[in-house]
This record gives structure tokens, C-alpha cells and sequence, in this order.
């Protein structure tokens, strides 16, 4: 089991003849991924490994099903492509590209809330299903079958949680990364609605940072809607105040968005916090012995 | 990018916000000639807070003469961290009442969102709840006639108020749109007699939407190392302790500066080389750390789109070519890893397997085992 | 039984205190519509009869359910209008208004579509379930409860229809006004298969016209998807050719708006098309005795 | 309203889309010393009509002698039911390939939908379906790059030919937005070299949106009784028959002329007298109809937002101040019907209850019963 994606899930590569879409198609492939074709304005007739490349999203969908896509694209003209994506009708679409401007993740976000896509990002690794369908640029070695969902708003320190948890021998169902930048896709509360449902997740791991107020409004969630044990690490305990946004950014903050605060409300809704990475498992192991 | 008062009424005026009449100054004659042409003046530093008034960086007077001698006491001063290059002279307000708008991103809606009050001013952050008016937008069909009759209810003011509070939205929005704003702040909006002026500006522009916009003033915050950082692609931010820290990735950065601070140790910087930054950049973020003659170095490498091999490559060209002084602590895992630890070991470097290992030791290096 | 609106709907009027407002919120409560509260900027604290008058749709909501909305607004403002029902999370919103700009008029229906709003109109006369729900300006003696859908493109044309059938001693279920513009919210085949669903509803009146391909495409649904007996009445036999929309518009049509081709692709679809209203009854009452 | 082709044109370069080097004339004298400046040109009649060529009324010359001859041989003259006022007098493109290309709104889809065929020019209608690219628009994101990339895709044209092509629609979307257009086509759409040049322009702009298109052009296609009729918000059409009618609503006063023509009659017009015409409209429109000398006059009625006593009142405030020299049939139900029916019958005339015994009537007046 899995969610979002699994092993049926055909994948189109937007930006897939550049260096980074041909280096990490070819990953994806590695790790199993149905990557069924890419695009590239000017390059359509054209294959990388065998395959396709389509000069538009319309051409590439008129020859395959396409249930998501990732995008290789500068940020300057990742609108567009995910514009592309969603118009197309794809239902899972993974913004990778870091610095897309905000205006344009609104405009994203909207787009597809009204068309039913999924967006993970932008600025994320991706998503992976274990050993099922790798949709990102997430080292695959790490990434095991397993029953423990992750879900982070930051790349590396994902990997470095999961590799801990992989160390200790625990695998993975679906692991998220809902991506760094001020408005993205998906939140902690969607995934975890998610991987409540998931028959292949026991316990959910969400790695979160200081700033914003998505860990306060988990844990809410957590309390009333979440009967899995939930593990968090926060990274960001030793950082100085942020830079802030006028008095608009304290206006909507109302106080959240320290490591205390986040704590509190998470260790209230009954999530114990790791206060370093490697405890995670031990957490993990304690959680899933109860 | 924070755009400076001026900057803001200037762009104010051009997206048809009333701003009070004035200008900038930024020597004491200008600020004297501004004053001469207006009578009655306040004197603005223009820096890139706000508490402006509280830390003496404001002043009022009639006297072109008193004028002057403000703006000179100001200018060239340092004020909150911050040295005034500019003072902004306009006209003193009759000031009947002070609201508060705003427009904003709010990130957990994923949108936009207007913020308004008729209690603004200072103390707007203590504001309760109840007197603050929260709208958010949807993009699709922007800001519409609706909205602004709606927060201007709330906002419970009528008649011709009400009908130049809803054209200031209205142009706020525009602006926020069009130049890509992250925030756009009046505060205070005064009423004046039957005028709404915008008192003040608060103008934050998004850094990623930059490229589109070179048209508008470039305003530089960061100092030496952090503006060319910058310009190498990297996310870096000053810090006091002795440790100088790379890592890849904002959040596994900040986990780094954690374990350092749970072991004892103080981090000399936060820098994130981001996601696949290649040989030649991650050399010369070495380089920048290096220039901050720190105790020691720790890297740390969970390499996704980042290789393993990359970052040893460029460490072993900084210190075949540059040289390395202070002991340097290298975590290394993910993409290309064995790679990455064969050139490493060459180079006389056994890499960590874990980060708290590594951290541990960088802290043992730099505080000489105090710890 | 009936389809959109009934008993239990509670009816936002917009525009409440102008003269045309103000007549037909009298003649919708004489009616039996639940009108809860209308909305006149700057007129807010008033009443209409007894109906409180808000001065923003969002005002009013904060004081009453409101499950549909009614506009009497001038053209121009019509669009606000529409959009601020929407927003404030209105599901059925009947446009009477005529002449609203067809960009407009696309705006609305985009926007209402991601939110999920039923839009009857715009230059409708509205919607009515028969007895227990009348949004609009239909004159109310004739609609009285029975069995008979109808569902027409224009208005008064459709009052003489159930005109025709309230005298041979057809009720109807619900009536619903598509409104006479090139772009409304509701089209045929969505009300042809709410009626089809509605057990209150035992045949069905399609009352047409020249122009377009409202009908074909109608004739196609229900040739594969309605079980019920459809009579349909088209006016337009003797017009001229209309003026045209350019090559675009010939190229749209594909030879398709022509009152033969309509009467052919109904016929074809096993739906009689009475030649005279006053035919239309008979034809009824022919299809139930099948 | 429709556009002249060279008012089309106009606005096409105003939104930076290319075509052909030329000018209006209004005078044979105008008319060559437009094309002395140019050369080689096309004299086109200015009417709003297409297939002018066939009609005579395109002409090509490299003479400003023969242009004005042209031209004069045009202007003034009638073709396909127009007058012709102007002529616009052109560069004669070399014509390489003929594209078609065109924005309109698709109102079984609610959206606008773009229309482009590789294979444009006079026969466009006749274009398989397989070479007619179609792609609706979603107007909440507007024309966004990659539905251009599309098009182009779809018509097989790369390189620069493409590029060109995209920002034609470009161009074209932001006139169609902008304007308020229910149509802006391009045919044929030129190559002719390596340019891209729009060879023809129509355009129509949506009549209920002129309101805000006040710097707009006016174009008046309408007779003198029409636009009389529009200037009372009546939507009148004139037929060839001898029964005048007047009903309330667009279907039903088609139906009405079915009716009619059903029982043998000829109807002298269209005319809709809308929803919720008050005393004073009615009796205008009430004279509108007597102005044509029709055999008869059928009023056809069933009262919705307009009431019948308004109607019965205009009835009787033109019979008693103007006079109605001509037999009127009134069928009238509906809102205040009872009031309306005293008013009639007051006025010596009993209303029908339904309308076909109403026109089967004005039928057997205005044939003298011969039906």
C-alpha cells in the first residue's frame, strides 16, 4: 500500500533533456519508476534512454496515460510547465525547482485546487512509495519498503531521518516532501489524513522546522483525527529570530512558530518530539511496542 | 527585498495611494529646501526598520532652519543597526485616525490575504483579534469590488472614507500583483479632515521575482559575506560562535547548528550550499568559510542532487591549491558516496557516517575538549 | 421531490430594495420561498417586509444559511455580484440579469465551477420546484405541483409552455430557465439528468430554439442516458438565417443550429417535437401512456 | 458591433501584431497618394462583409493612377447590401502560405476557444476537421505560454515562423480580453517570407460590453427602425410581411412568427419587447410598429416581469393620443392580467388566452380571411 503514488503510476518528465532531468530520470528508472515519457519544447521525436520526448504535455498524453509529472525546469518558467502539467490532466505534479516566486505558487496552488491535482512542492525532493514508484531526486538506496510514513518540509534533513530510521532497520511506505518555500502543495495535514488511511503505514514521522504554523495546526489535526503514533523532530532550536515580515508577518503568526511553541502543541496532541536525529527510531520503536 | 519609506510612497503614488506631499533628502540643504517649499514637516531616517520614533530617528518642526539641523543630526547616524544614508521630509499630518492595511502571502492558505484594522498605528500588533480584519484573496479573479466593500463594513466606516479606503486597496493589490510584493504595509493610514493619506510604507519585494523587475531600486541588505555568498548561489547568514558550518539544505543546516549547540559548541555561520551546487561553488563557499578564520569546519553531506564526489573534489582543490589551516570535520553520505570517500581519504580525511558524530567532534576541536 | 431547490432552501435576494427586487421578493414569498435576506450595499440595518437587508453577501452569511442566491442587479455590477455569492460559498445562483458581457459572463461560470456553484442564467427568468421553491420572476398561478419536468432555453416562451400544460392538467416538478445568453451555467444535459435521477419527475419538456447545438448535443445524452419520456418544443422554424459569428462561428457550428437539424437529431433520439405549444400536452400525455 | 477590416487593423497594431503597410481612404485623390507611397497595392472595399473579392470588391494595381481609379470605381458602390464609404489601400503581400487563426467564444463550453488551421485563406469552412486546431481557453489563467507552444505544435510550423505565430496570439488573446471581443480572426494569416502578417482583420466586440469601450470606434449596422428600436432597449428586426408583432421575450416571439407562417401569414418584423418594459416603451414600440403601415398588429404577451396592465395602459395611450389606424390583436396572460384585460376591454378590445387563436386571427385580417 502506499499513497499517492505506487507501482501503476505512469510518470512524465517535464525539462527531461536537460543535465539534471537526464541524470535523475535515469535514477528514477533505477529505482523503478514507470517513467513513461518526457517533455521538451524543440526536442519532440527525440528519446533519452529509450524514452519518448514529446515537445508538449498535449503531445506526450495523446500516446500515454500520464497520472503525474515532475519538473526540470528553471524556475522562471516553472508556472508555464505546471500550468502545462495540470491542463493536461495530471493528477500528481512534483515542483521541484527552488525560487519560483510566490505570486506564481499562489497562481500554481489555485490552478490546481480547481482542477484536482495534487501538487508536492515546489522546492522539495519529491515523493517516493517505497520500492514501489520514486517521483524526485531523493538518493534511492535509502529508501526500503517498509510500514513508517515521513513526512517533512525539509529535503536533506528528510534523508537524514530516514537513513536513521533505515540504520535501525525500519523501512518505509510513502515518504513526502511537502518542500521549503512560504506557499506549497501539500501540508503536514493532508499527508497525515493520507497515511491514516494507508493500511501499509503503522506510525507517521513528521519532520518540521521553526517558522510558519504548519506543526501548530498538525498537532491540532493530530488530536481529533490521527489514531497512528506520530514521531516529529524540529530542527531550528538553536536559530536567532527570523527575519520578519512587517507587522503583517506577527499579525498572521500570532506568536507561533518558535521551537517551544511547536513542541507544546505537538507533545499536547501526544507526539513526542526527538530532540536529536537518531533518537527518531528509538521513538519510533517505543511508539510501535505500546 | 525591503524597499525603503521613500521607495514605497514613490510607488505609492504611482499605483494612485495619497502619500503626503515631501521628498528625500539626503544632505542637510536638500532636506532645508524640502522643508522651505511644505511649512510644517516631519523628518524621516530612512532605514530598514520600523520603530523609527522611539529610537530618535524621527522629528518635527516648522522651521526650515530646525529642518536642516534634524537631517543632519540623522544622517550619516546609526539607528537601529543601521547607518541613515537618507531622510525623507514631508508634510506633518493633521492625523484624525490611524488604521491599518495590509496586503500579504499567507502560506498556510496559499494565499493572498488582505489585513486591516481601524485601531492601527504603534500598537497594532497587540490589536485584538476582533478589531482586525482578515480577508484572504483568490488569485483566479483577484481583487474585486466586493472585497473591498466587505473589509471596509468590517472595518466599520462609511460614505466617501469608505469609498477612498476601497480605492487604496485597490491600488495596494495592483502593486502587490504586479511588482511581486510579499508585503505591502500601511501603517499608519491616516485620516486627515476628509483625506485618507498613507502615512507610511512598508514595501517587501519577493526575492525570486526579482528577475522581472529591473526596473525597481536595488536595496542592499546583506553585508560583504553574505552578499557575495549570494551571488554564488548560496543561503548564508552570519553568525558569532567559532565553528564555521556547510551543510546542503536549509533544514538539515539548522539541525547542524542544533547538534553543535547540544554539544557545547557555537556555530560561526549558517550556510546552505543548497541542492546540487557543483565543484567549483562549493570550493569557493570553503573559501568564504575559511575567510572567517574559524576554529574549525564542519561539513556535513546527505548528498541527494548533491554528490558526495563533488563536495570532496572541491575540498581537495581548496586545499591543494588554497590550503586549509583549521581542522576540518567531513559527514558524507548519499549520492556518489564511495566516490566521495576514496578522494577524501587521498586527501587524508576519514568521513563521518553520522552527523551527531560529526558534530561532536567539530565541538571537541574548537573548544580544545572542554566540552 | 424535486431537483436544485425545495422547501428547505433558504433564498439570498441581491439587490433587494431596488423596484424590481423589491416586486419580486414580494411575489416569491407570496410564493412559499424561504427569502431570508437580501443585500443592498449601504442599505444595510433596513428590511424588505420583514427580510433583513445586509449590506454584503458575507454580512448576511454570518447571520443566516443562505443555500441559494438571486441577483437583481444592473449588468455592469453583475459579475461582482456573482462573485461575491460564490465566494461566500453559495451553491445555486440564478442570474436574471440580461446583457451581461460574455467575458463576464465566462469569468462567473469558471469561477463557479471551482467552487462548486450551480449557475441558472444569466438572462433567465429562473428556476421554480413547483409548490415549494420559486427563485425568479415567473408569474406563480402557473406553476403549480404535478409530475413534469421542464427545462427551457428561453423564459416566456416557457411560461406559455406550462402555460399549455397547467390547462390540460400537467403540474410540474421543477422548471428550470437556462437562460437565453451564448454562455449560462446550466445546459440541457445536466438538467435533463438531475430530472432523470428526481423521482418527482415523470416526463420531461425540452423547450428549444434555433441556434447553437444545445439541442443535438442534448438529443446525443439522451438517446444513451434517459429512460424517461422527453417532448420536446422548438421555436425558430420560420427565421431567417441569423447573423453569423465569422468563419469561427460556421466552423464551431459544423452545420449544426438549424431548426430541421435540431427536429432530426431529437427525432432520431426518440423525442417527438410538437409544432404548435398548444401540441405539447398531447404529446405528453401520448409518451405516459406508453 | 462589427469592425471595419481597417479598424481591425488598427487595433492589431496596436497589440504589435504585423500587417501590410497601408492606409485608409475615404476619396479616390486619397486613395493614390497612398498607394504613390507604397507601390504595388490592393484597393480593398471597407464593408462588413466578407467575400468582397468575389463581389468585385478588392482590386490590385502598382499605379496610384489605376488606385484611384479603383477606388473611385468603388466607393459609393453597393456590394453585398453595403454601401461602401471607404477603401482601404495596402502593400500586396507576397503570399507564401496562408494560415487561418482566430479567438471566439465557445458557448457549449463556456470558454474562449481558439480556432487555427494551417490551411487558411477563402475556403477556410471547408477545412477537414483534422486540420482545424481547436483549444479552449480556461480564463481564470488566461493564454498561457504552453498553449501556444501547442498550437504551433498542432499546425507543424517550428523556428521562427512559430515564434512569430505565438506572439500573434499573444497579441490576439490580450486584444480579445481587453476589448470585450466575441470574435477576432485572422484570414488569411500570411507567410510571406520569412514574416508573419495578418492579411485581413474581423473583429467583433461583445454589444452589451461597449459600456466600457467608450474610446471605441462606432459602428452602426442597423436600419433607421432598428436603431430606433435599440434606443428603446427593443430588439427589433425588420421582415418582409404586412402583420406587425410585438411579444415579450426572444422565444416567444419566434414562436410567435412560427405561428404566424404557420397559418399562412407573413410577419412584418421581429420585434422583442424585452422583460419589464414599462408604459412609456410599449407605446413607443406600439409606434414603431404603426410607422411600417402593416395590414395588421399582433401583440403577443404572456406576462412574466412585465405586467399586462402596463401593456393594456400603452394600448390605451396610443389609440386615445396617436390614434391606431390598423387592426390589433392582443393576446395577453400573466402578471396583472385581469387588471390588463379591464384595461383593454375599456378599450374596445377582447384579449385572447392563447396565442394561436391570436394568430390565427391577425392571419385571417391581414389576408382578408383568403387563409
Amino acid at each position: 500500500m502506499a499513497i499517492y503514488i505506487n507501482e501503476h503510476t505512469n510518470v512524465l518528465i517535464q525539462g527531461i533533456t536537460g543535465n539534471q532531468g537526464t541524470f535523475h530520470a535515469r535514477q528514477m528508472v533505477k529505482y523503478g519508476t514507470r517513467i513513461v515519457a518526457g517533455v521538451s519544447p524543440g526536442k519532440g521525436g527525440k528519446d533519452v534512454d529509450g524514452i519518448p520526448v514529446y515537445d508538449t504535455v498535449a503531445a506526450a498524453a495523446e500516446e500515454h496515460r500520464l497520472d503525474a509529472s515532475i519538473l526540470f525546469i528553471p524556475a522562471p518558467f516553472a508556472k508555464d510547465a505546471a500550468f502545462e502539467a495540470i491542463a493536461a490532466g495530471i493528477k500528481v505534479l512534483v515542483m521541484l525547482p527552488e525560487h519560483i516566486p510566490v505570486h506564481d505558487a499562489m497562481a500554481i496552488m489555485a490552478y490546481a485546487k480547481s482542477n484536482g491535482t495534487v501538487v508536492v512542492g515546489p522546492n522539495t525532493f519529491g515523493l517516493v512509495s517505497s520500492g514501489k514508484c520514486k517521483i524526485g531526486i531523493m538518493p534511492n538506496q535509502f529508501f526500503i519498503p517498509g510500514d513508517i510514513g515521513v513526512v517533512s518540509r525539509s529535503g536533506t534533513l528528510c534523508y537524514e531521518i530516514v537513513g536513521n530510521l533505515t540504520a535501525a532497520g525500519y523501512g518505509t511506505s510513502t515518504v513526502v516532501g511537502l518542500g521549503g518555500d512560504r506557499v506549497v502543495g501539500l501540508n503536514f495535514i493532508e499527508v497525515l489524513a493520507e497515511m491514516e488511511k494507508d493500511a501499509g503505514t503503522k506510525a507517521i514521522v513528521m519532520v518540521g522546522e521553526i517558522g510558519g504554523s504548519a506543526e501548530e495546526e498538525a498537532a491540532a489535526f493530530i488530536k481529533g483525527h490521527i489514531k497512528k503514533p506520530v514521531i516529529a523532530y524540529l530542527a531550528g532550536k538553536s536559530a536567532p529570530p527570523g527575519k520578519r515580515m512587517g507587522h503583517a508577518g506577527a499579525i498572521i503568526e500570532r506568536g507561533k512558530g518558535t521551537f517551544e511553541g511547536k513542541v507544546q502543541a505537538l507533545n499536547a496532541a501526544g507526539v513526542p518530539v526527538a530532540e536529536l536525529p537518531f533518537q527518531v527510531p528509538e521513538l519510533v520503536a517505543a511508539a510501535l511496542k505500546k | 527585498m525591503k524597499l525603503f519609506e521613500y521607495m514605497g510612497k514613490e510607488l505609492f503614488a504611482r499605483y494612485g495611494i495619497p502619500v503626503p506631499e515631501g521628498g528625500v533628502a539626503a544632505t542637510a540643504a536638500e532636506a532645508a529646501e524640502i522643508a522651505g517649499k511644505i511649512g510644517s514637516v516631519v523628518v524621516k531616517s530612512q532605514i530598514l526598520s520600523g520603530k523609527r520614533g522611539k529610537a530618535g530617528g524621527i522629528g518635527f518642526t516648522e522651521d526650515p532652519q530646525e529642518a536642516a539641523e534634524l537631517a543632519s543630526r540623522m544622517l550619516g547616524s546609526e539607528l537601529r543597526g543601521f547607518t541613515v544614508d537618507k531622510v525623507l521630509v514631508e508634510q506633518k499630518l493633521k492625523i484624525d485616525r490611524e488604521f491599518y492595511l495590509a496586503l500579504t502571502v499567507d502560506g498556510a492558505a496559499r494565499k493572498p490575504v488582505i489585513l486591516a484594522s481601524a485601531f492601527g498605528g504603534m500598537d497594532i500588533e497587540d490589536v485584538p483579534e476582533e478589531h482586525m480584519v482578515r480577508m484572504h484573496l483568490d488569485v483566479t479573479i483577484g481583487l474585486q469590488p466586493f472585497v473591498a466593500r466587505e473589509v471596509v463594513r468590517r472595518l466599520g466606516v462609511t460614505g466617501d472614507v469608505a469609498r477612498q479606503i476601497s480605492a487604496i486597496l485597490s491600488g495596494l493589490y495592483k502593486m502587490f500583483v504586479e511588482l511581486d510584493a510579499e508585503l505591502v504595509e500601511i501603517n499608519p493610514l491616516v485620516i486627515s479632515g476628509d483625506k485618507v493619506i498613507a502615512a507610511d510604507a512598508k514595501v517587501t519585494i519577493d526575492d525570486d521575482a526579482l528577475f522581472r523587475h529591473k526596473d525597481l531600486p536595488v536595496v542592499e541588505e546583506r553585508t560583504e559575506a553574505e552578499k557575495k555568498a549570494h551571488e554564488l548561489g548560496l543561503s548564508y547568514v552570519e553568525l558569532d560562535g567559532d565553528i564555521a558550518v556547510m551543510a546542503n539544505g536549509a533544514g538539515i543546516t539548522m539541525a547542524t547548528l542544533d547538534l553543535i549547540q547540544y554539544y557545547g559548541g557555537k556555530p560561526a555561520n549558517f550556510l546552505d550550499a543548497g541542492g546540487g551546487a557543483g565543484v567549483e561553488p562549493t570550493a569557493k563557499a570553503l573559501e568564504l568559510l575559511l575567510s572567517k578564520n574559524p576554529k574549525a569546519i564542519l561539513i556535513n553531506i546527505f548528498g541527494g542532487i548533491t554528490r558526495c564526489d563533488d563536495v570532496a573534489n572541491a575540498f581537495a582543490y581548496v586545499k591543494q591549491n588554497i590550503g586549509i589551516p583549521v581542522p576540518v570535520v567531513i559527514r558524507l553520505v548519499g549520492t556518489n558516496e564511495d566516490k566521495g570517500r576514496e578522494i577524501l581519504r587521498e586527501n587524508g580525511i576519514e568521513a563521518y557516517k553520522f552527523m551527531h558524530e560529526a558534530a561532536a567532534k567539530a565541538v571537541e576541536i574548537a573548544t580544545g575538549g572542554r566540552n
